[in-house]
This record gives structure tokens, C-alpha cells and sequence, in this order.
């Protein structure tokens, strides 16, 4: 993967259409490169001190995302108003669009992520399962596609057996999705899907699959460029989450066999090849407690938990993406070993006392942790307003440690250390200690149902255990 | 949560007592109470009556913000009386419906919508945002004479943008 | 042995007078009257109407800082009109010379330096705080009737920390 | 250096004995390892937030730093009341005074540090660089041990041969040192620095040493626990520096032949052991442009400057310090193999366009950088007061990166971030950016004299050039 080095930044300029912690991230990166930053931002932003770090900024729409942040026309209005060369979606929003993806190509400026026809098949569940099989990848077993029928759906679900799920094939980031224990169930949780998909995604199509519970939820960091170069940086555990909403990843995933960890992270590279995939994406698996494991989805984007990958890897996923981008070949390195640990832990405005509802505000304290091997991304300080229009993600606190242990004390630390406050604003910063501190999730014995079980009180939550 | 202590309360005290001055100064002589509150931090000035003469010479009630929406109402550039009826004398900006390139005319070469001086009703076009091919009208969101026309033909303008002022109080 | 809050909260009352002095700088000649709050923390400063004659335009009560020297003065428990002269009527803190023992006699079994009601001259030893050995002597920095001993015998004391009360008002 | 690790914390509770950013970089590790911390503070710090991080909290003295951070009483009688059963003593004040690390001792506290005969024998610079030549290191030409006759120190220079340095045997943290490039200014340098030495160390004896224009300073990084380890964790290059205090260090030494790294470091190891050294301490060497390098003293304390080989190691060096004090071996993979490029830069509360006079006052904005391979250790916050009577330093920003030309884009992106302001506060960070821009540094052609001559104008500035 070595090759001479270009002498200028790999852009003059790139658009970054996204907003928050996210955009902050890529405009750093943009701007240890060289790289002019052009950033979007709606009127709800526009005190947002993410905007700070950009070299120029542009306002596109009302805080409504559907008429900023969703909206091409006025993103690329933008961008080529400001003369921008490329356009960084970040995660959300536009990032796994394809026909944004393909009208920045109309336009002549260059999409961050893997070619829309890659986006494309990749982002109907049902089309990247069937590539993944043909892959050779094990799926779990369920529909060959999309199901318009009520009634050949639950023949399907009958033979493949209970419990199942039902997805959105256009679905996404934990939402339109039903489990189904009871075949007297399916019919409304099947009509209910396809309603939620219809109303979220604009695209009715759902398909079935077998559920496995107490799985765990591992996704592989995948790199890959134009010169056939695919290589995988190590996997992520995500089996913390609440209503499949992800609030703790780490990596390496704890608890797995290596030999295990190695294989999912052979098929992932496997699939990416097989895909024709271009830049930073992902691709998640179920792991079942047999340790077997199962193809689920990809993600054609950063995540937002690429900083434990970083953490233990020291590779700069954005610089990798921006240099994929600009048709360079993946840095020397890329690929390496990774070392020690990471976790991640999700700093979210919402109250886990009330099923997570978001508590927008006015942050008035807001001082995040510092200090050794610690991490903090997040476009919070003091005085800023959190709106409701936009997702509640106020920071991510990643750590790092030599071991598992030592990275959950040093989380610990840092969670207590953040102060953040303001009038009627909750965090998730008490739950996600209690998490750290549960036996489950110590002895990495816990499995993706661990955070909603505590907040329902099917499960012990330990109220205090992290405090000394 | 946690109270607020020390340092945030500072900081935002800190911030109220910067602008205070701001108020101060852009205020000048003749002002009588400046007051600002957030949260619980509150700072408040007073002066004594003034002495029924110099009349205020031009008491900004704070400086306006940028606009929040594509519509608003701002001091005008011509004088006119704060104590004169709410909106009249005061200059509506029409702002562009999308970040885009803006037109005055229909077509190259065709005449403008409208001209410095016209009288325009609630509603009627004004100009145009071009987004990405699609033409988006602009539409006057109040009645009134055009002050100015801000932003020059062909230019390229954000959201919100100010593209022309009306004199709501020439309103036919 | 933690008194953060209290630290806290003094300092923001230390900030708020800071703030005042500046508004007061900026505001200039007439202004009749500031007020910060932040919290629980509130400071307000008048002047007389401007109709009555020459105001100590100058005249600035920003309140002092907690001290940072072991003695200070301070409202008494035991009430007084604030409008007594000057020191009397408020009790007076001697504080711990260094982090040590605080020890009320100079030796096991011997009668106390002082005793409630007694009156001190300044520079009186009025205890002992021991420290790594050393006798260090706690000496009233003021004379006055002892109000108080706050502290019991044997008891380990921060740098500062209030021993004992006296009221300035009953000095010999 | 495997060993069954102890079941509980390695303290019950460990005193601080100092303030700002390294008591709060202590108290983390602490927390870390589940050790309860007593933090002493002045009346000057009685509002610092690193207070906060502690579990209890004793005030032992006035603003004035011999009556309170420097008064071993005091720090004794706060541990003992506390009930403490360890002393960190942090950088500076009592870190390095045997005396205290004596009596600490024998009071039953723990002294996180080397033993006070090493302390005292390392301490005194003549003593340093006898048993660092009987050791067999290269030591500069000079006097074999203090001079107190003028005529005799000349007769010891004249033979040396000019430039010479005078330095006080009891010298630390740039202070009490002359260069003489004529033998006439000596007898007056050598009287001024005697009587110098006397007021700030109270010692008055002073050494002769050949001076070293153009040399760049190393200093290597060493742990030794009770059981006869010692490691080498690679160096530091030190040699931006204002008036010999340092500004900005990095790991490794750039420029340097990797074997003569590895030979300052095998050098560094032999003299550790000589002294019977435990703990965490520095050994520093000039190397000179032909690539000698010559011992010049070492440092019995955890440096300012240690996050940066914490960033390249993955050794956490508090946590390695704790652990040799209650007598456990070093942690197994310290001492383990560097990856990538450290630098740190100090933000200091000075005037760089005043001869770096200290600008102490109320700092009101403070937002410090973050994201990708960025630690800020600082005790600042939006409100803070910076006081007069302790050193200026105010924030360490420290970066990584796989290579040194990155680690730099890095260093730049965050210092620009970096927002502090106050009335009447200046910072060093536009200096320390025009440092990073220099093309002398981006090229590691620098030496100790960079700093200085860019501040007096004997060497060309590039003002702004840093700023895109």
C-alpha cells in the first residue's frame, strides 16, 4: 500500500453536510490535511460551536432536517456556492443515500463513501443479505427478499420458527424493526412494520428473519480503497443498547474466541470485496451464544463509534476516508495490529428514567473529562442550547487501557468527572455507570437485551454500584 | 443534576455583564435601566430620571441578532421615532426562501419583479431562488414599499438571506 | 474538613462584587443602582436620588473577601444593630495558625489558655496548635471577650479553620 | 515482571502534595485504581477545580508556597490527620527534597518516589555526575565536585576551555545557571550565581561544566520497581525551551540514528541501577551535533512533560509510580515497544512578547481542543483564577500520530482550537504555534537555543505562519 506521498492537501476544499459532534470530527481531521471546511448548518444551529472550527460557513435551511440537513438541493447549492470539491456526509442524514451520492456525482464533486451503486445494494437489508450469502457469508435464516404479503410472510415465519424479526429492507439505525414471539402476533406486528416503514423510510418493504436472543451485537471497521487494498482494523462489540439504539461499544469485542474475532473478520472483508466497496464502512453480525455467527446488515459511513477502532488501531479513520476519496491508496499502517482496549460510552441528552426521552435545553455547566489514555468528542460547552429537532448526542467519551478492566475503571473515572447541567437537561451519564459497573457486563457476559432489561427492572441495576 | 456552581456561573455572569456594557455603550447618555437575566443569573442597571430634557438619542433596545427567519422587522436606515405605532417606520427584510442563486427578473434580460420605490402586496413574487434547477419563487410575506434591493442579480445567497427591505408603513 | 461549596459560593460572591465594579466603572456618574444575582448569590448597590447634593459617586461597598488571614470579623450570632460603630457588635475568628492539633491548655490537665468570657488582649495566647511536634501558639490578633471556643480540645484543625469567637466590642 | 496482582486497591488513601493540573492528573489515576485521595490546598487554591477530584480536601496554609505546598508540617500533619497512607508529591515543591521524603518515612507514610538517599544523592548535581561517570556514562568536561574560591573555578573553566557553564549543585527547573563565553565575565558570573544559588536553593555551592552550543536535549524515561527491574520507556527530546525551561517535548527524538537512542537509553538504565534507583524518574543527556551525548543530571519525580511517553507506551507512569510504592513489580508491558510520535506543548499564562512574564488573572473563556489523538491535562475552566503566586502553567496539550510531520498538523489543528481568554491574560499558544511552524522544528534541525533566539529576534519568526 505505499506509494509517494501528494505534495498538496488531497482537497482544496470539502463540504461537510452534517452538524454537532460529527462535524466537529471531520473538520479537524480537514483541517490537520490542509483542507478547507465549508460547513452547513440550519437555523437551530447556527450558535453551534461546531461551526467555529470551519473555514467558511453556510446556512441552508429552518431547523426542520428535512428542509436543511435532508434537503440536496440546498447542500449542494452550498457547495458549490463555496466552491467545494467533495462532500463529507459524516453518519446520518445523507450519508447512505445513494441518489445524494449520485446527484454529488452529477454535480462533479466528490461523495465521501463508496459509490452509490454500492449504497445502494447495501442499503436494502434484503439485497446485502443475499449478496453476503452468496458471499459465503452465514445469514440467518428468513425471507430470500421483501414480503408484500401478510399472509406469505407468516408462512415464512412459521417455517423458519419463533422468534422472529421483521425489518424494514430500507431501515436503519434501530428503527423499524418487530420481534415476534407469538405466531398469533405476527399479523399486526407485520402490518405495523410495514405502516413504521412506510411513515420513517418512505419505503414499505419489510422482510423476516430468525431472532436470536442473547446475542451479541459485533460490527467490523472495514478499509477499502480503489487499488483493491481491503482490510479489516478489528471489530466492535455494541451490545449495549437501548431499544437498539447503541450506548457502549468497545473493541476488541470482550469474551470472543480469537480465533473467532478472526473469522468475522475475514467474512466482513470477504463481503466488502464482494460488494466492490470503496472508503470506512462496517458490517455487523450477530454472535450467537454457541458462537456462531451471522451476517446482518452493513453501513456504508463512519459510525459514531469509530473512535474505539482509532483508540486501539492509532489510524485516523477520517484521514483514510478523505484519502480513499482523493484515490490514494490506504495509508501504510492501516491494517496494523491494534493494541490494548477501547469503550465508548454515548453521553446523550435523555432521562433513562423516562425511556430515554430526549431533554433538549440550555447546557449551563459543561465540563467533560480529560487526563490520560481519555477522549472526549463532542460539540458541547457551556451555554449551548441542545434542540429538539436534531438527535440527542451531546458527547462521546472514549477511553483507552492495556485491559478490559483498567478501561472500565478509567471510564468510570471519566463519566464521574463530566459535568454537565442545565435546567431540566438529563444525561444517560448515571445509567451508563451503572451499566460499567454490572457483573454482566464486567465478566462480558452481558448480551444485547443488558440495557433494556435494567431500565424495565428485569434486571438488577445495582443503583450506585460505580460510586465509592 | 447537579447545581450550578463556580465556573459556569462565571462564565455566564461574565457574559452578562460584557453585554451589559455593550448595552451601555451602544445605549449612551439618557438611559435609565439595563437589565439582563439568564437562568438565575440576573444583572440589572439603573439611572435616576432623566432631568426632562436630551431626549434619547436613539435608545437601541439591544442589538438585533442576524435574522432567525427569512422574514423580519429591524430598525430602519431612515430616522424614524421608536415611540412611533409598532411596525410603522420600521424596514421588513425579505429573506431568500433557500441557499441558492438569486434573480431578480423571470428571465435574463426580462424586466425585475419589482423596483426600489414599488408597492407590493402580501404574497406577491419578489424574485427568485434558483436551487440545483428548480426555480423557487420569492414572495413578499408582508405588504409594503421596497427600500432597497440588498443582494445584487445572479448572486449567490444562504438561506434566510437578505435580499430586500420593505417600508411596511407604505403599505397601500 | 471539605468546604468546596462554601468555597464556591464565596468565590461567586467575590466575582459578582468583582463585575460590580466594572458596571460601576462603565455606567459612570449617576447611575443609582446595580444588582447581580447569580443563584442565591445576590449583591446590589444604590446611591440617593440624584436631587439630593454630592453622592460619594465613588463610594463603592463591594464586600470584602472571605479572609485569607487566620483572624476575621464577621456578623455575630448574638444580635446587634448593624448600626453601631464600627467593629462592635460582630464577632472576631481567630483561626488555626497551620493544620496541626488544636489545644486549648498548654499542657494534659492544665487549666485552659482561656475560657468563655475571659477578656484578651491582643497577642494574648489564647491556644496551641500543634504541628510534626512543634507548639505552634494561637494568639488573639485582636483583643476582645471570649464568645466562644469552637473547636473541642485535641481536635485536628485545617490551616484557618475558626477556633474561637471574640466580641472586639467588650475589649478592655 | 508478572506477578498475581493484589485483590484490593493498592492504598486505602494517598495524599496529594501539590496543585493545578498535576494534582488532578494524580487523583485520576487514583480514582482509576479505587485509591481514596486527600488533596492539601493554599488559600489561593481554595476554589481550584481540581478539588473537586478529591475525596477529602484539607487546607494547610496562606497563598505563599513555603508556608503551605512547600512546609513539609503542614503536608505531614494534613496525611496524618487524613489518615493517609501514602504522600504523591506531584512535580516541583517537595518532589524532590529528601528531607520530607525522610520524614515521611518516618512517620509511617509512604514516599511515592525514590528513597531518600537516592533522592539526596541525585539531587546534588557534582554528586549526579560522579556516580553517573563512575557508571560509565559520558559526562561533560568539568569540576570534579562544587568550587566555592573563585580563582579556583577559573583555573577549572580556563582549563575546560570556553564556553563554560556555571551551575548550582542544588539547581533545578532552569534556574541558578551562567554561561560565560569570555574568561574575563566569569569571575562575575561565578559570584553572581553563588550568590543566586544561595537565594533560591540556599545552597550556595556551584559547579564548572562545558557548554554545549547547538546541542539538543534528551532525557530518557525510566521505571525501577523493588524487585530489580529496571526499564528504559524511550526518550524525550526537550529542546524547545525558553530561557532552559522547556515549552515543547516530544517522543521519540527526532533526527537522532536509533542506535544512539538506544544507547542513551542503555545508559540511562545503567545509571538507574547504579543509584538503586525506584520509581518513576528522568535521566537527561545533551547530545551534540556530532551526535555525542554526555549525562547531565537526572530527575527524581514524575516530569511535567510524561504524557507524551504515556501517549507512545500505553503506560499509564502515576499508575506504575503507585505501584512500586506498595511494592508490587512493574506492570508486565511497561517497557514494551513505542508505536507513532508524541508531542506535548505547555500553555503557559505568560506574555511571549514580554521575556514570557507570567500574566495571572480571571480566566473567562476557556473551551480546550479535543478529538482524535488529543489530551488536554489542565485544571482550567471557564471562570478560573490564575494566581500569581505558583508557575504559569496553565494547560499540557499533547497529541499523537503514526508519524512526526502528522503529530505537528496535529499539534497545530489543537492549539488553534484552543480558546482561553481573560483580561489581561496572554497564553503562549501563539508562540508555541509559530514554534510548530518553524522551519528549523518541522525539520528537527532545532536545538536549545531556538526559543530563545526566535523571541529576541536573532532568529527569523515567520509570524503567522502558522495560520492557513
Amino acid at each position: 500500500m505505499n506509494a509517494p506521498e501528494p505534495a498538496g492537501p488531497l482537497f482544496a476544499s470539502v463540504l461537510i453536510a452534517n452538524r454537532g459532534e460529527i462535524a466537529l470530527r471531520i473538520a479537524r481531521t480537514c483541517r490537520e490535511l490542509g483542507i478547507r471546511t465549508v460547513m452547513v448548518y440550519s437555523e437551530a444551529d447556527r450558535d453551534s460551536p461546531a461551526l467555529r472550527l470551519a473555514d467558511r460557513r453556510v446556512r441552508i435551511g429552518p431547523a426542520a432536517a428535512r428542509r436543511s440537513y435532508l434537503y440536496p438541493p440546498a447542500i449542494l447549492e452550498a457547495a458549490l456556492g463555496a466552491g467545494a470539491e467533495a462532500v463529507h456526509p459524516g453518519y446520518g442524514f445523507l450519508s447512505e443515500d445513494a441518489d445524494f451520492a449520485e446527484m454529488c456525482r452529477a454535480e462533479g464533486l466528490r461523495f465521501i463513501g463508496p459509490p452509490p451503486e454500492v449504497i445502494a445494494a447495501l442499503g436494502d437489508k434484503t439485497q446485502a443479505r443475499e449478496l453476503a450469502a452468496a458471499a459465503g457469508l452465514p445469514v440467518l435464516p428468513g425471507s430470500p427478499g421483501a414480503l408484500s404479503s401478510g399472509q406469505a410472510a407468516k408462512d415464512v415465519a412459521d417455517g423458519i420458527g419463533y422468534p422472529v424479526i421483521i425489518k424494514a429492507a430500507a431501515g436503519g439505525g434501530g428503527r423499524g424493526m418487530a420481534v415476534v414471539d407469538d405466531p398469533a402476533d405476527f399479523a399486526r406486528a407485520f402490518a405495523e412494520t410495514r405502516a413504521s416503514a412506510q411513515a420513517v423510510f418512505g419505503d414499505a418493504r419489510v422482510y423476516v428473519e430468525k431472532y436470536v436472543r442473547g446475542a451479541r451485537h459485533v460490527e467490523v471497521q472495514v478499509l477499502a480503497d480503489l487499488h483493491g487494498n481491503v482490510v479489516s482494523l478489528g471489530e466492535r462489540d455494541c451490545s449495549v443498547q437501548r431499544r437498539r439504539q447503541k450506548l457502549i461499544e468497545e473493541s476488541p469485542a470482550p469474551g470472543l474466541a480469537p480465533g473467532l474475532t478472526a473469522a468475522i473478520g475475514e467474512a466482513a472483508v470477504s463481503c466488502a470485496r464482494a460488494a466492490g466497496y470503496v472508503g470506512a464502512g462496517t458490517f455487523e453480525f450477530l454472535v450467537d451464544g454457541a458462537g456462531r455467527f451471522f451476517f446482518i446488515e452493513a453501513n456504508c459511513r463512519i459510525q459514531v463509534e469509530h473512535p474505539v477502532t482509532e483508540m486501539v488501531t492509532g489510524v485516523d479513520l477520517v484521514r483514510e476516508q478523505l484519502r480513499v476519496a482523493a484515490g490514494l491508496p490506504l495509508a501504510a499502517g492501516a491494517g496494523a495490529a491494534a493494541r490494548g482496549v477501547s469503550i465508548e460510552c454515548r453521553v446523550n441528552t435523555e432521562d433513562p428514567g423516562r425511556g430515554f426521552l430526549p431533554t433538549p435545553g440550555l447546557i449551563e455547566e459543561f465540563v467533560p473529562p480529560g487526563g490520560p489514555f481519555t477522549r472526549v468528542d463532542t460539540h458541547g460547552v457551556p451555554g449551548v442550547r441542545v434542540s429538539a429537532d436534531y438527535d440527542s448526542l451531546l458527547a462521546k467519551v472514549v477511553v483507552w487501557a492495556p485491559d478490559r478492566d483498567q478501561a472500565i475503571s478509567r471510564m468510570d473515572r471519566a463519566l464521574e468527572e463530566f459535568r454537565v447541567s442545565g435546567r431540566g437537561v438529563c444525561t444517560t451519564i448515571g445509567f451508563l455507570r451503572e451499566v460499567l459497573a454490572h457483573p454482566d457486563f464486567r465478566r462480558a457476559e452481558h448480551d444485547t437485551s443488558l440495557a433494556d432489561e435494567m431500565t424495565s427492572g428485569r434486571r438488577r441495576t445495582l443503583q450506585g454500584a460505580a460510586r465509592p | 443534576m447537579d447545581d450550578v456552581t463556580g465556573a459556569a456561573s462565571h462564565a455566564l455572569l461574565g457574559e452578562l455583564c460584557r453585554r451589559a456594557v455593550e448595552l451601555v455603550n451602544a445605549g449612551g447618555a439618557g438611559m435609565r435601566r439595563v437589565r439582563l437575566q439568564s437562568g438565575d443569573a440576573v444583572v440589572e442597571l439603573e439611572w435616576p430620571e432623566p432631568a426632562a430634557e436630551a431626549a434619547p438619542a436613539g435608545a437601541h433596545p439591544g442589538p438585533a441578532r442576524p435574522p432567525a427567519a427569512p422574514g423580519r422587522t429591524v430598525d430602519p436606515a431612515v430616522p424614524a421615532g421608536p415611540e412611533d405605532a409598532a411596525g410603522a417606520g420600521t424596514a421588513h427584510e425579505v429573506g431568500a426562501p433557500v441557499v441558492g442563486t438569486f434573480y431578480r427578473a423571470p428571465e435574463p434580460g426580462a424586466p425585475p419583479f419589482v423596483a426600489v420605490g414599488d408597492v407590493v402586496e402580501k404574497g406577491q413574487q419578489v424574485g427568485i431562488v434558483e436551487a440545483m434547477k428548480l426555480m423557487n419563487p420569492v414572495e413578499a410575506d408582508r405588504a409594503g414599499r421596497v427600500l432597497a434591493v440588498v443582494v445584487p442579480d445572479g448572486t449567490h445567497v444562504e438561506y434566510g438571506q437578505t435580499l430586500l427591505t420593505l417600508d411596511p408603513g407604505e403599505a397601500p
